[in-house]
């Protein structure tokens, strides 16, 4: 299975920003943040077509999002997902004695997963905590 | 030179803060004066004696006086927290601003060292034997003045931001170093054994920065100016001899402009 | 509210002419009375062998707004080791040194005995930020001048002429902004620094609004007094701070001849000149720098309708801070330390830089001579005010130092002498041939009757007569018997053993117990009816504003215990 | 009758636009419409208004479940959080206001608690560089009235701050700026191809990561000297373009943003385009200023330096003293390090804006969530307290991007009986004080 090597930065959307006003538990929100944007002959490389799902791994977790091109395009080499909940289940928390985690530029390694289900945003963040019941 | 032992005995739950662990506190104190001499745990203050098992004798005067630390203290902060004189050694891990500024005596830490170590320090010798953590002998956030005089050497390798505002003083790394160094730099001398990944004399007013392995980022505002040789640390080598930061201001001193010597090992 | 009898102290009060005598003072709801209106309960505090004044008044520190706070923002290192422990009980945390925080500003002005301190630069726009500070300002009464100097409005006005329309705009923004009185910092050369500029002399025009510094001064002069406002216009004049610039202060100072105060709040001057000292430059260089303070003061000792504040180098590391945002550059470009910089749109411009007033850096001691010199020069100490522009020349706690140095020649002979180049100090300087000691009445003068005079609120502060507000300071030194020791002086008046604020014991021996309210005082001047002031002010902000005009003007909230102080002139 | 309300400020980003126009239902309890706000500020004044807002503290059971309870008890049970632990941490403020700020500077200093706000992981890495090297800045309205060149540097305001452009910076006729787009220059400096990037005259496209050398670069062509041909991946002859137009504006200002704070070296790439705007201040007039993020992010910044000094990460642990160093008293350096054993959130959503390792170790302690809304942070707290919406149930004073204070409205009032947050930490406060007297 292809795999590729890429610099992930994560940075505001307005569409995260409208979404996130009106609630993280929202589809809007999940729709808006559960995405990689990456420049078009990254997703070539991973042998996916547009709009699939795939798996994001970083030094300090995984979370599976979506890939797509983007608007707002990256050069190659360069992937970015959306501040927010799916962005975080990967930033390094290391900060450089600064106080602020490596949010823009850490090594992940992304790879296909089309049949991969992307979880929403609380099965995310309470099932990190322990905390997840599963859908009511 | 007498000596008190300080073993661990009684781990923090949260993180120890013992800026009264030096030569100059402990010195002309009986054990018990010792052990009641205050730390901090978060907002809790208590002897030390409640965490340590304190053994020896100290001495008359700080000079006269050497701190042994045993047992695990990867979390006990401000060991030798501006010390003026005799020796601390710590024979594991300790956390951040050990050394922190420093005026004189010896601190030897035989594992690693987080962030802050030798702190602004003017005086002195701190030697790691481990890794040292970020801001290396750097300044206190906002100072201008940062290491001023005295040595650092860390065998192995450091974080970023070391030496960043150095003043005067040296600083050895045997390792690498990973970016940074001696940003804002007006003086002093800072030789890094290993590699750096980039930002070497970012800002630098004046002051000297030797890299003996590969600097994989240059900055531009390096300009190449001849080869030479030195002998650094006991090597001798030759060095490609860099000035800058050309986009740094740089005083005159008798009509010549004074800028940052950067020598890499070619 | 308790009542005090403060008995047997040696009582200086100017405005009463009691120089010294050994009387009592008697406290009660909040007023200083008359020692027959206390009931049998009053607490008596033996005050014998010590030195009773009213509580000290500021006409110039720099404590509270956007520029402090910045300077506090851009210094950790100046909290770093130099903070004291937080003591006592009612206490919050006290941190800083040059700038201290709010709290600590509070407390240590109490300490010394302070009870009113006058922020000196309010930038408009920014109004809100210093009341909220002034709020958090424990204790000490305090107003604040809006900053007028390079106001959009204002030099349209004065270009055209029109001193009635800049009254009433000046009055509209007096109200706004809840501020005191019309402060000028560099006139015109703080709108000339919007396009990296400056104005240094008097007659530099300002670019685009065509105009002088000296129309400007002249024109809000007579706004001042055609408003007749409590204080005078308080000006910091241009080219601050520069080699030779003593020639621009006399030229600015003369364009004061010929006014006269109008005002029913018994002042006497229509020009009041701030830091005098950072004014006083001779030379043409750093190399050739030299005093003028005896030049300076000659000509203010001539002419009454002139007051001036000092302004003295304490030779400390301290802030500086202006809405000389020019000056601020190029102090950065003398000493390489960090530079903030705000302007702030249609009105003015601040800068921050820290600087080292070094002991040994002959400059330095030269200015720390010529803050002295004007003192001792100075022929009315009604019209001299004792202030480090704090913290620009110096923090604020250094005042009881500065009155040391003012009392005893030896305390500044001895430190002259121990400077590095000495010779060349004193040569350029006129300190050393002056004997002159200031008495505890001229003190008094400097620091409480006459800036509460100056500013207009001498029916409230800076005097012990029955009727003022209750604030009294008792320091423990005893003038018949002064101490051989000169920093006694020093530590008498840094820890006033008592101080009592609208008659509360808030301070004993430097130890804080209690913060009753404290008072903004602001001017609420009525002018006729505008109307094309009114469109102007709505024209300006609908477009050049960044703000919307209905959130301007400082809410009450914001100034919790407001004092206003009502003026008509429509009548 | 519906009721129209001028004047309102927007409590959504950092640009604090105070031109909203709100309409309100008759009995001054609903938002009806919002007038010139952007597509997130006019979300924020309807969300206030939707139905299913919690307006009663909740407490987790064993179970995990929610209950709910008074706001005696979760007041009662804050309060004992923050006496029992030995080093609590009150982290957030993004969306509060000052009053806000002020009230919880008093518990943190009671608790001896570490004070910081969500610039620990925004604009913390500005703070630092100001520290180290100042802050030559202006407010948005010389920027209106006098620009002709704007720089936005790793910032993206087409997202961030949607109205950013059109009010102050890029569109705007001022008082000197009669032409208002015509008659500037933008330069956008970003590695991606931005929306911001698209209405610039020139984009450098810089290799992520590696803004520091492109700023070194442009300092060295301003002092005069050469510069390798390619410098981050832009080439030499557009940085000499680019750096020539910066010379010869009459008043420019550099917009930067998280790229600078987020990425390698974090505060140096601050501290060198603060450098590279003092060097451009000796050929004309330059200023600078950071793109904050939230409406009155600026606010605990300005208001804690007035109170303790220090902007942000406020060890007040000492009681006596207060501590700040960023890398230790920072939030999530704290809560990696496992140094502290109580947390507040207010204000903000640390559950989803801190990196998940963060979120995992806080949460091995007490976790307190203040918020008017569900959140993630909510939804794992053992406790949340909400709140009234600032901006739109309650006023009060914010601080603008550029540090000008304004005076915020309220448009309605608070739902069902809800606290402000000055009301609920002044009670917190009043609880500790008695607990302090039981002890």
């Amino acid at each position: 299975m292809a795999k590729i090597n890429l610099n992930m930065i994560t940075q505001r959307a307005i569409e995260e920003g409208v979404a996130m006003e009106k609630g993280k538990t929202t589809p809007d929100y999940f729709e808006a943040c559960s995405i990689i944007e990456m420049n078009a002959e990254d997703i070539k490389k991973l042998g996916i077509n547009p709009n699939a799902n795939v798996r994001v791994i970083s030094e300090s977790g995984e979370v599976i999002v979506k890939a797509v091109v983007g608007r707002q395009t990256c050069y190659p080499g360069l992937c970015h997902i959306r501040q927010g909940v799916w962005a975080n289940q990967v930033v390094p928390p290391r900060t450089q004695s600064t106080g602020e985690p490596q949010y823009s530029g850490f090594p992940v390694t992304v790879e296909p997963a089309e049949y991969e289900r992307i979880k929403g945003a609380l099965e995310l963040v309470q099932g990190a905590c322990g905390l997840w019941k599963g859908d009511e | 030179m007498k000596t008190v032992t300080l073993t661990m005995k009684n781990k923090p739950e949260l993180i120890l803060e013992c800026n009264n662990v030096t030569p100059d506190a402990f010195a002309g104190k009986s054990l018990a004066d010792i052990g009641r001499l205050e730390v901090y745990e978060g907002k809790f203050r208590a002897p030390l004696a409640d965490y340590f098992e304190i053994a020896g004798e100290a001495g008359e005067t700080a000079a006269d006086t050497r701190i042994v630390m045993k047992g695990d203290c990867k979390r006990v902060k401000r060991i030798g927290q501006k010390m003026t004189a005799g020796e601390i050694e710590i024979e594991g891990d300790a956390d951040m601003y050990i050394g922190g500024w420093m005026e004189g005596g010896r601190i030897h830490v035989k594992g690693n060292v987080d962030a802050f170590c030798g702190m602004a320090m003017k005086g002195g010798e701190l030697l790691v034997d481990g890794d040292a953590g970020n801001y290396l002998g750097a300044a206190y956030r906002g100072d201008w003045r940062g290491m001023q005089g005295g040595l650092i050497r860390v065998k192995g390798n450091t974080g970023n931001d070391t030496a960043t505002f150095i003043n005067g003083g040296t600083i050895i790394v045997e390792g690498n170093a990973f970016i940074h160094v001696s940003t804002h730099g007006e003086g002093g001398t800072v030789v890094i054994k290993g590699d750096v990944e980039g930002r070497v004399g970012g800002q630098m007013v004046k002051g000297d920065v030797y890299v003996f392995g590969n600097i994989q980022y240059m900055l531009p505002g390096f300009k190449y100016m001849e080869d030479v040789e030195k002998e650094i640390d006991g090597t001798k080598a030759t060095f490609a001899h860099y000035i800058g930061d050309l986009g740094e201001r740089h005083p005159t001193s008798r009509g010549q402009t004074v800028y940052a010597n950067l020598y890499v090992k070619a | 509210m308790g009542e005090y009898l403060i008995k047997n102290g040696f009582v200086f009060d100017p405005v009463q002419g009691i120089n010294g005598d050994k009387s009592d003072v008697a406290l009660k709801d909040g007023k200083i009375v008359e020692t027959t209106a206390l009931s049998s309960g009053a607490t008596v505090i033996d005050a014998s062998g010590m030195t009773v004044m009213a509580g000290g008044v500021d006409i110039h520190s720099h404590v509270a707004g956007a520029k402090v706070d910045v300077g506090r923002l851009l210094r950790p290192e100046d909290k770093l080791f130099k903070s004291p422990k937080k003591t006592g009980k009612v206490s919050r945390v006290e941190m800083g040194y040059s700038v201290p925080t709010t709290f600590k500003t509070g407390y240590d002005y109490t300490r010394m005995g302070y009870s009113f301190v006058m922020e000196a630069a309010m930038p408009p726009l920014e109004a809100p930020h210093t009341h909220e500070e002034m709020r958090d300002t424990p204790i000490i009464d305090m107003a604040a001048m809006p900053v007028y100097g390079n106001n959009w409005f204002m030099l349209e006005y004065l270009k055209n002429g029109e001193i009635e329309n800049n009254a009433a705009y000046s009055a509209w923004l007096m109200t706004a902004t809840k501020g005191f009185a019309i402060k000028v910092v560099n006139p015109g050369g703080t709108e000339a620094w919007g396009w990296g500029l400056n104005c240094t002399t008097i007659h530099d025009p300002v670019p685009y609004f065509d105009i002088t510094p000296a129309e400007i001064i002249k024109g809000l002069i007579e706004t001042n007094e055609y408003l007749r406002l409590p204080h005078s216009i308080h000006l910091h004049p241009n080219n601050l701070g520069n080699p030779g610039n003593y020639e621009t202060t006399l030229e600015t100072l003369r364009l004061a001849e010929g006014y006269s105060p109008k005002s029913d709040f018994g002042r006497e001057q229509v020009l009041h000149n701030t830091h005098l000292q950072f004014h006083s430059y001779g030379g043409d260089s750093w190399g050739n720098f030299e005093s003028k303070a005896k030049e300076v003061m000659d000509y203010v000792n001539q002419q009454k309708n002139l007051t001036i504040d000092l302004g003295c180098v304490t030779l400390d590391e301290t802030t500086t801070m202006t809405a000389d945002g020019p000056f601020e550059h190029h102090l950065n470009g003398l000493n390489h330390l960090k530079w903030a910089n705000t302007d702030v749109e249609l009105e003015t411009a601040a800068g921050v830089v820290p600087y080292v007033y070094g002991k040994n850096v002959k400059v330095c001691d030269i200015q720390w001579a010529i803050g002295l010199e004007i003192a001792l020069f100075a022929k009315d100490m009604m019209r001299t005010f004792l202030t480090t522009d704090h913290p620009n020349a110096g923090p604020f706690f250094r005042y009881p130092r500065i009155i040391k140095w003012l009392m005893s020649k030896q305390s500044r002979d001895e430190l002259l002498h121990s400077f590095k180049w000495a010779d060349r100090v004193i040569a350029a300087t006129n300190l050393e041939s002056i004997d002159r000691e200031m008495t505890f009445n001229e003190i008094a003068q400097m620091t409480r009757a006459g800036p509460a005079k100056a500013l207009g609120i001498a029916h409230m502060y800076g005097s012990l007569k029955p009727g003022m507000n209750g604030n009294v300071a008792v320091y423990n030194i005893n003038p018949e018997h002064m101490p051989a020791d000169p920093d006694e002086i020093e530590k008498a008046f840094l820890r006033a053993a008592y101080v009592f604020k609208d008659g509360v014991m808030v301070s004993r021996d430097g130890e804080i117990l209690a913060t009753p309210p404290k008072l903004a005082l602001w001017v609420n001047a009525k002018v006729p009816e505008n109307a094309q002031v009114r469109r102007d002010i709505y024209e300006k902000f609908r477009k050049y504003y960044s703000v919307n005009l209905e959130n301007y003007p400082v809410r009450d909230e914001l100034a919790p215990n407001q004092r206003v102080i009502e003026l008509d002139i429509t009548a | 009758m519906a009721k129209v309300i001028t004047g309102v400020g927007c409590p959504y980003c950092g640009a604090s636009c105070d031109d909203i126009e709100v309409t309100v239902s008759d009995d001054g309890t609903k938002v009806l419409e919002v007038k010139n706000a952007c597509a997130i500020g006019n979300q924020v004044f309807h969300h206030a208004s939707t139905p299913g807002r919690i307006t009663s503290p909740r407490l987790r059971q064993p179970d995990g479940t929610y209950k709910e309870i008074s706001y005696e008890e979760a007041i009662d049970r804050a309060a004992r959080i923050l006496v029992n632990a030995k080093k609590p941490l009150i982290y957030g403020f993004g969306s509060t206001n000052c009053e806000g700020m002020s009230a919880a500077g008093r518990v943190a200093e009671k608790a001896g608690a570490v004070l910081d706000n969500c610039a620990s992981i925004c604009h913390g890495s500005s703070f630092l560089a100001i520290f180290d090297n100042g802050y030559p800045s202006c407010t948005l309205g010389e920027v209106k009235n006098r620009a002709d060149v704007i720089v936005y540097w790793a910032s993206n305001p087409a997202h961030a701050h949607p109205r950013h452009m059109s009010r102050y910076s890029i569109f705007p006729r001022g008082f000197f700026t009669g032409k208002g787009h015509m008659g500037r220059k933008i330069i956008c400096i970003d590695p991606r191809v931005t929306d911001t990037a698209r209405v610039a005259d020139i984009h450098l496209q810089v290799q992520q990561g590696h803004d520091y050398e492109l700023f070194n670069a442009f300092r060295t062509v301003l002092h005069g000297g050469d510069i390798p041909d390619m410098v981050a991946g832009i080439p030499k002859e557009k940085i000499l373009e680019a750096a020539g137009i910066m010379k010869k504006a009459r008043f420019g200002t550099v917009f930067y943003g998280m790229g600078l704070c987020h990425s390698d070296g974090r505060n140096h790439n601050v501290d060198i385009a603060i450098s590279m705007t003092r060097d451009l201040n000796e050929f004309t007039k330059w200023t600078i200023m950071a793109m904050r993020g939230h409406y009155n992010i600026a606010g605990p910044g300005v208001v804690w330096s007035w109170q303790f000094g220090f902007p942000y990460c406020i060890d007040m642990t000492k009681r006596d003293l207060v501590h700040m160093n960023p890398g230790e008293t920072s939030s999530v350096d704290l809560a990696m390090r496992d140094e502290v054993d109580a947390f507040v959130n207010i204000g903000t959503d640390a559950g989803a804006h801190f990196p998940i390792p963060a979120v995992q170790h806080l949460k091995k302690h007490p976790w307190i969530t203040i918020d008017p809304n569900i959140c993630m942070a909510s939804e794992i707290s053992d406790l949340h307290i909400p709140v009234a919406v600032v901006g739109v149930e309650t006023g009060g004073v914010v601080y603008r991007m550029d540090n000008v204070p304004i005076q915020f409205k309220k448009v309605v009032e608070p739902a069902g009986g809800i606290l402000t947050d000055e009301e609920l930490f002044d009670k917190i406060y009043e609880r500790m004080c008695e607990l302090d007297q039981e002890a």
